[in-house]
């Protein structure tokens, strides 16, 4: 079962100046799965995330991934062990077409040095066709053939959080981070969104921990639930235990402990 | 990219159409700043040099009976825009340039002998091009910065009782930061070698000038017993400003030939005493500046304000263009032409003698002092007198005080040589002399 | 009716990758360097070489390298005429120590040199940014300028305070100097700027640019994407500096011939900024535009007046050609903040479906 | 040894030395200090209120004390010049913010900021076309403004204080007493405050932004003016002191962006820094270093506190 673990998060506390974020929290991404994190408002989700990638350091507590542990690491460091990412507000290269966002994932990708990118011949052409050939195929998966060259700034929002799933994945990552991937879309879109993930999940074999709201939703989709509220863990496991559990419910409905 | 090109194509049409002159002239371009930093010195000057000229032009119909043609160009003290003057002027034939600025001028030197147009940098520019030998096209009349350094040096001795005096004295240095006011600082040093005085030295930088307070409290803790200014444009209200609150006494304040009254005026009463060199008159009672009242500004053909008729750079513009038309005049002499090119006005200007008599002539007597250039003086070095500002105007004080020229032209010869060597392939001197010295 | 792509498709990624993917911008961009090659000096006088087309040149390089930097990596700098002056020092003192060694090689030597200083003044780029650096950069700038003006050993003590440009041949050809004729120069000028300028262009279209860009858009997710901060932003100061650096050097060499430190002045450095605002940040083309319009404008409010007939001072047009330079910085940021090269984009796009709009 | 010596002890030497010398350079200092302050404090009025880094404010004061000197050359009484004046800068405001605020509002900082250059060259090329390119004279009697100097005889020495710097350093503190006020008492400068906190916040209890910005350009402008008539009665008044205007920046990145007090206590900080080090330590590399110093300083501090003497730390929020 330990080799399993692809992703584990022990007894980490986070605060800003004073005020505790996260408090001794623990939990396990197992590799393959789909985890969900959710909680109310303010329980410390999107800080769990920026902990992981390397965003915020902790101040106890520690992060193993692949079984190895880190106390401080930069972003770029977790992305080039395989950590991608989305974010709740959309963080694309608004000046950027959706090509060359897509590409930007890349960047790990290419190794073409100084010399060959100023004459963009030989190897570095070769190179460039390569990995656009690489990100034609997820802009297919991802039926956006049609922006393809439209600068992302000027794409509805729905559209926007396709294209940055695209870019996570094209850093053909072994974690992927969702943050709400499905906030603000209507029915039909989040249909999409969610085909999108369970076609990631079991096409490329990647796992995914997301953050997101609609508990319909993540019922559907995820293998496992961890449940936080005010920065401490309060449940942790498969959808229907979760669903049942008393503290999610009275954290859920806003009763008074 | 269309734009550019249509852009292009304006220009070069321009550019064609431009040179559409009357045959029967002489091109005389002027390099003028009436704006920028130094709008304040250079529109005096501009006026001066321009009013002269259209002086000539309405009371002689010219120069030997051709008119001159009179074009400005706005260089706003700037190089590179002094330099597209000067090939926007270059197509016209000039007889010469006046670029008045040293920026302009230093690359405007090696281009002179290849587009044979002589170069007028009147007491500004390179010190060097003053040795003809090595610099046929240029000419700096009437005076060095080194020139200008030893007679302000002697008139310091003077008052001291003598250059032996000088021994044990301190002497302050406030200079431009640039390649102007940093040119004398071997020749300083040179001088306080030999004479024994002690030499401070207080660099303001062109972006500091109205910023003088550190440099003035150097001065008060030094004590100089003299101070020499090497100024320009804002700099120089400044530091009579700043000396007067510093209580430096004004009367042992001296600059170098640029302060204009304005520039004393700002700090008032205070500034009575100051001095500056001169070689020209600082008033308009002269027959020269009557007859431009009438024939140029009368007519309303003058931009100049009427009150700075007749001040320093005022009347420093008019001496400018006196080289001109007498480099043009002598050239018609020699050549026997009526319309001469610049190839003539280089020899006219080589063999420039202004004597007492030909001064009279122009309406110039006691306005300035006869010049007299060579085949190898470029320059004259000629006598200069001080001047005291006494709280409105400059008053002479001095008698004419000659130059160190036998401490100058060493330096002057060393430098025309490190200059050729270091621009090598420099040119010999090919073209025709006929003065020899 | 020509500018169509239609019956254009492309087969290969790597015939969309091509940095100009309509034909008819290839061939607009041939006629552009038929003109620029041939045309130009065959038919352009003096005056448009050495005045007009030179100094235009060298701006555009200088305004592509400060692009780099601020449209592209979004790092506002005012301090690209120090740059410049690094590379007209560099290239002065390297042509001086090694007289033996042509000129040329000096030139693009000297934007290494530039570079370095470059990243040494970039290096506070990581802790700050937005007006901050820019500040930054003005340290840069009055720095640099100091040292031109106090360290004697940079002008070789030369008395006049100035770097003078002595002759040189290529081939036995003058290139610098006053042998060198307006053609010479205009030719090194051109290819050097045509040559850097496809390097530019094939940077910024390839995995280098898109990080710059990516730092520029959103710092956070650009280091997601495993780009480094520091390396990406560093690099885009030692490109831009090191364009800066071979805009100071050919300005010296090729233009002005001799240059005193004030040549390197604030001003300088705002007007290129003026010329990547107004031409288009983050945009190549705009650079040609913007240091065309900025350095063309002057030269045609002084000459237009004149020929339609109107005396106008020449202090009045001076001052004129401030308001209109100030007037059009507010005009493009309010009406098309992409600058020139936008209204360009919008040109072709109209061209495109000309004469049937819908 | 012996540079070291020159370094650190050397300049100690001669302010012990000389302590009538010290005294006079930090009282140089401080009124250099508090001009650069009133220029950052115009900074920062805007800065807070709009959001928008004016560049243009060095020059603004340029033109103030143009167009003040300009009027009374034209021959129209001081008093009546300076209303005409407060009057010109008014307009300013006005049309800044209906041709450059209101057109760019919710554009990148960036645009505005870049706007602002473009406002600096409007106004040189305007001001130079009206009243000419030549240094101007400030008519200090004119105004009222005292001439002359005190000389204190303490400490072994002589201590000379201008009355002019005197005035300028009463003038500012007066000025920003009343800023204080106006900030905190008045209902348009609770307003102020509010926009500043929260554009939002501000447009929910009814205040129209562009009357905002219009009075807090005006402000600022009224600030350049006093700037622009102490600078100018140091020196004269010419385009050149734009450069030297540029010298608030620093100041700004030592107070914050931000801060009142900041940007006084920065100003006073650079403006002594710079002629203590011209002063002692100048004359060790050549002298002249005034130039840079005060972005040196400003970049220094940069690195160890990037926020500013009063800024808050940020938190990058994701």
């Amino acid at each position: 079962m330990k080799d399993d673990i692809l992703l584990a998060v022990r007894n980490v506390s986070l605060s800003f100046g004073g005020v505790r974020a996260i408090t001794d929290v623990s939990f396990d991404i197992r590799k393959g799965e789909i985890r969900a994190i959710i909680g109310p408002n303010g329980a410390g989700k999107t800080s769990m995330l920026n902990v992981i990638n390397g965003f915020y350091h902790p101040q106890e507590g520690e992060i193993l991934f692949h079984g190895r542990a880190r106390r401080r690491m930069k972003p770029y460091e977790a992305a080039s062990q395989g950590i991608a990412r989305t974010f709740q507000n959309v963080a694309l290269f608004k000046g950027m077409s959706t090509l060359d966002n897509i590409l930007a994932g890349r960047t790990l990708k290419m190794h073409r040095g100084f010399f060959w990118q100023t004459l963009r011949h030989g190897p570095a052409l070769a190179e460039e066709i390569e990995h656009r050939k690489f990100c034609e195929e997820i802009i297919d998966f991802l039926e956006i053939e049609h922006i393809r060259k439209a600068p992302v700034g000027s794409l509805p929002y729905g559209l926007q959080k396709r294209v940055e799933l695209g870019r996570a994945l094209a850093m053909e990552p072994t974690l992927l981070l969702l943050d709400e991937p499905m906030a603000g879309m209507n029915l039909e879109e989040k249909q999409d969104m969610s085909r999108f993930i369970i076609d990631v999940n079991q096409q490329y074999g990647t796992t995914i921990a997301l953050i997101e709201h609609d508990i319909g939703v993540v019922m559907d989709l995820s293998d496992r639930i961890v449940v936080l509220e005010y920065g401490h863990k309060i449940a942790d496991g498969v959808p229907d235990a979760v669903k049942n559990d008393q503290k999610v419910i009275d954290a859920y409905l806003g009763v008074a402990h | 990219m269309k734009l550019k090109r249509i852009v292009l194509a304006c220009a070069t049409t321009l550019s064609l159409v431009a040179p559409a002159l009357a045959q029967e002239s002489v091109f005389v371009p002027l390099f003028t700043y009436r704006t920028g930093p130094f709008a304040g010195s250079g529109t005096s000057i501009a006026d001066g040099m321009h009013d002269y000229l259209s002086m000539l032009n309405e009371r002689d119909g010219g120069i030997g009976g051709v008119k001159l043609a009179i074009e400005e160009c706005e260089t706003g003290y700037d190089t590179k825009k002094g330099l597209e003057c000067y090939e926007a002027v270059k197509p016209k034939g000039p007889v010469m340039v006046n670029p008045w600025s040293t920026g302009i001028t230093l690359p405007l030197i090696p281009k002179a002998a290849v587009d044979k147009i002589p170069i007028l940098s009147m007491a500004y520019g390179l010190s060097a091009s003053a040795m003809g030998e090595t610099f046929p096209w240029v000419f700096n009349p009437p005076d060095t910065y080194w020139d200008g350094m030893s007679m302000i040096i002697k008139y310091i001795a003077a008052q001291e009782g003598g250059l032996e005096k000088l021994k044990g004295k301190k002497i302050g240095y406030l200079y431009l930061d640039a390649g102007y006011g940093k040119e004398p600082l071997p020749f300083l040093d040179q001088l306080s070698k030999t004479y024994g005085f002690e030499q401070k030295l207080y660099p303001v930088p062109a972006q500091e000038m109205q910023n003088q307070s550190a440099q003035w409290l150097n001065v008060r803790r030094d004590r100089p017993d003299y101070m020499i200014m090497y100024g320009w444009g804002a700099m120089q209200p400044t530091a009579v400003k700043e000396a007067a609150k510093t209580n430096y006494p004004m009367e042992k304040f001296i600059s170098i030939w640029w302060p204009t009254e304005d520039d004393a005026k700002g700090a008032g009463k205070e500034a009575v005493g100051f001095k500056t060199l001169n070689w020209h008159a600082a008033t308009g009672d002269f027959p020269v500046i009557a007859d431009i009242r009438k024939h140029v500004v009368d007519k309303g053909k003058s931009l100049a304000a009427k009150d700075k008729i007749g001040t320093v750079l005022y009347n420093r513009g008019v001496y400018n263009s006196m080289l001109i038309a007498e480099g043009i005049r002598n050239a018609q002499k020699i050549t026997g032409k009526k319309v001469v090119n610049g190839e003539d006005v280089r020899r006219g200007l080589e063999s420039l003698n202004v004597d007492a008599a030909r001064l009279k002539e122009l309406g110039m007597e006691g306005f300035t002092g006869p010049i007299k250039l060579t085949c190898a003086d470029h320059n004259g070095h000629r006598p200069t007198f001080v001047q005291r500002f006494d709280g409105e105007k400059y008053v002479k004080i001095t008698d004419w005080i000659e130059p160190m020229t036998d401490k100058v032209m060493p330096l002057l010869e060393a430098d025309a040589k490190a200059y050729a060597e270091k621009n090598a392939p420099w040119p010999k001197r090919t073209e025709v002399c006929d003065v020899k010295s | 009716m020509f500018y169509r792509e239609v019956g254009q498709f492309k087969t290969t990624y790597a015939a969309d990758q091509a940095i100009f993917p309509i034909r008819q911008d290839r061939i607009g961009l041939a006629i552009i360097l038929f003109a620029a090659f041939v045309l130009i000096p065959l038919l352009g006088g003096e005056f448009l070489i050495a005045s007009v087309m030179i100094p235009f040149l060298v701006l555009a390089l200088a305004a592509i390298g400060l692009n780099v930097l601020i449209g592209y990596t979004g790092l506002i700098s005012l301090g690209t005429a120090a740059f410049m002056g690094v590379g007209a020092y560099a290239c002065y003192k390297l042509s001086t120590i090694f007289p033996q060694v042509n000129v040329l090689v000096w030139i693009v030597a000297s934007g290494f040199v530039s570079s370095a200083v470059g990243v040494v003044f970039g290096l506070p780029s990581l802790r700050i940014k937005g007006f901050y650096l820019a500040i930054a950069t003005l340290a840069a700038q009055f720095f640099l300028q100091w040292c031109f003006v106090r360290i004697g050993w940079l002008y070789n003590h030369n008395p006049s305070g100035a770097i003078e440009v002595p002759g040189h041949t290529l081939f036995g050809i003058p290139v610098t100097g006053p042998q060198a004729t307006p053609i010479t120069r205009y030719y090194v000028v051109l290819v050097i700027v045509v040559v850097m300028t496809w390097f530019a262009s094939n940077l910024v279209h390839g995995r280098i640019g898109r990080s710059w860009m990516a730092v520029r858009d959103m710092d956070i997710a650009a280091q997601l994407m495993g780009i480094k901060l520091l390396p990406a932003k560093l690099l885009a100061f030692a490109v831009s500096s090191f364009y800066a650096g071979v805009a100071g050097a050919l300005m010296v060499f090729m233009w002005l011939g001799a240059a005193e430190p004030e040549a390197f002045n604030i001003n300088q450095s705002f007007i290129l900024l003026f010329m990547v605002i107004i031409g288009g940040l983050g945009s190549l083309i705009g650079s040609f535009l913007g240091a065309a319009l900025i350095h063309v404008l002057p030269i045609i409010v002084r000459f237009l007046p004149d020929a339609l007939g109107v005396p106008v001072g020449a202090a009045t047009v001076e001052h004129l050609t401030f308001v209109i330079t100030g007037a059009l910085i507010l005009f493009f940021l309010v009406v098309e903040p992409h600058g020139l090269a936008q209204l360009w984009r919008i040109a072709k796009q109209k061209l495109r479906v000309w004469p049937f709009p819908y | 040894m012996d540079i070291l010596y020159r370094i650190f002890i050397d300049p100690f030497v001669q302010m012990g030395g000389a302590p009538d010398l010290l005294v006079q350079t930090l009282w140089e200092g401080l009124v250099g200090g508090v001009l650069y302050a009133l220029i950052a404090l115009g900074f920062v009025l805007i800065f807070k209120a709009s959001g928008v880094f004016n560049f243009a404010q060095g020059i603004m004061m340029v033109f103030a004390a143009l167009t003040l000197v300009g009027l009374t050359e034209k021959g129209v009484p001081a008093p009546l010049a300076l209303l005409l004046t407060i009057g010109v800068m008014y307009l300013l405001a006005v049309a800044v913010e209906r041709f450059v605020l209101r057109p760019l509002v919710n554009q990148p900082d960036i645009m505005l900021f870049m706007a602002t250059f473009g406002l600096t060259y409007v106004l040189i090329g305007v001001g130079e076309l009206i009243f000419g390119g030549n240094p101007k004279k400030m008519p200090t009697d004119a105004l009222f403004l005292p001439s002359g100097a005190i000389d204190l005889k303490i400490l072994g020495g002589l201590v000379s204080l201008q009355k002019l710097d005197i005035a300028a350093a009463v003038i500012a503190s007066v000025m920003v007493a009343g800023l204080a006020i106006f900030f905190q008492r008045t209902r348009i400068g609770r307003a102020l405050r509010a926009v500043a906190d929260d554009h939002q916040a501000a447009l929910s209890v009814g205040i129209s932004l562009n009357q905002i910005w219009i009075i807090v350009w005006f402000t600022a402008g009224v600030v350049a003016l006093a700037t622009g008539i102490m600078w100018g009665a140091r020196s004269d008044v010419s385009f050149a002191l734009q450069v030297i205007s540029l010298k608030a920046l620093p100041v700004l990145i030592l107070g914050g962006f931000t801060s009142v007090p900041g940007a006084i206590v920065g100003g006073l900080i650079i403006g002594v820094g710079e002629k203590l080090g011209e002063f002692y330590w100048g004359p060790l590399i050549g002298g002249g270093i005034e130039s840079w110093l005060a972005y040196a300083i400003a970049l220094a501090f940069l690195l160890f506190r990037p926020q500013g003497l009063f800024g808050e730390k940020i938190i990058e929020r994701i």
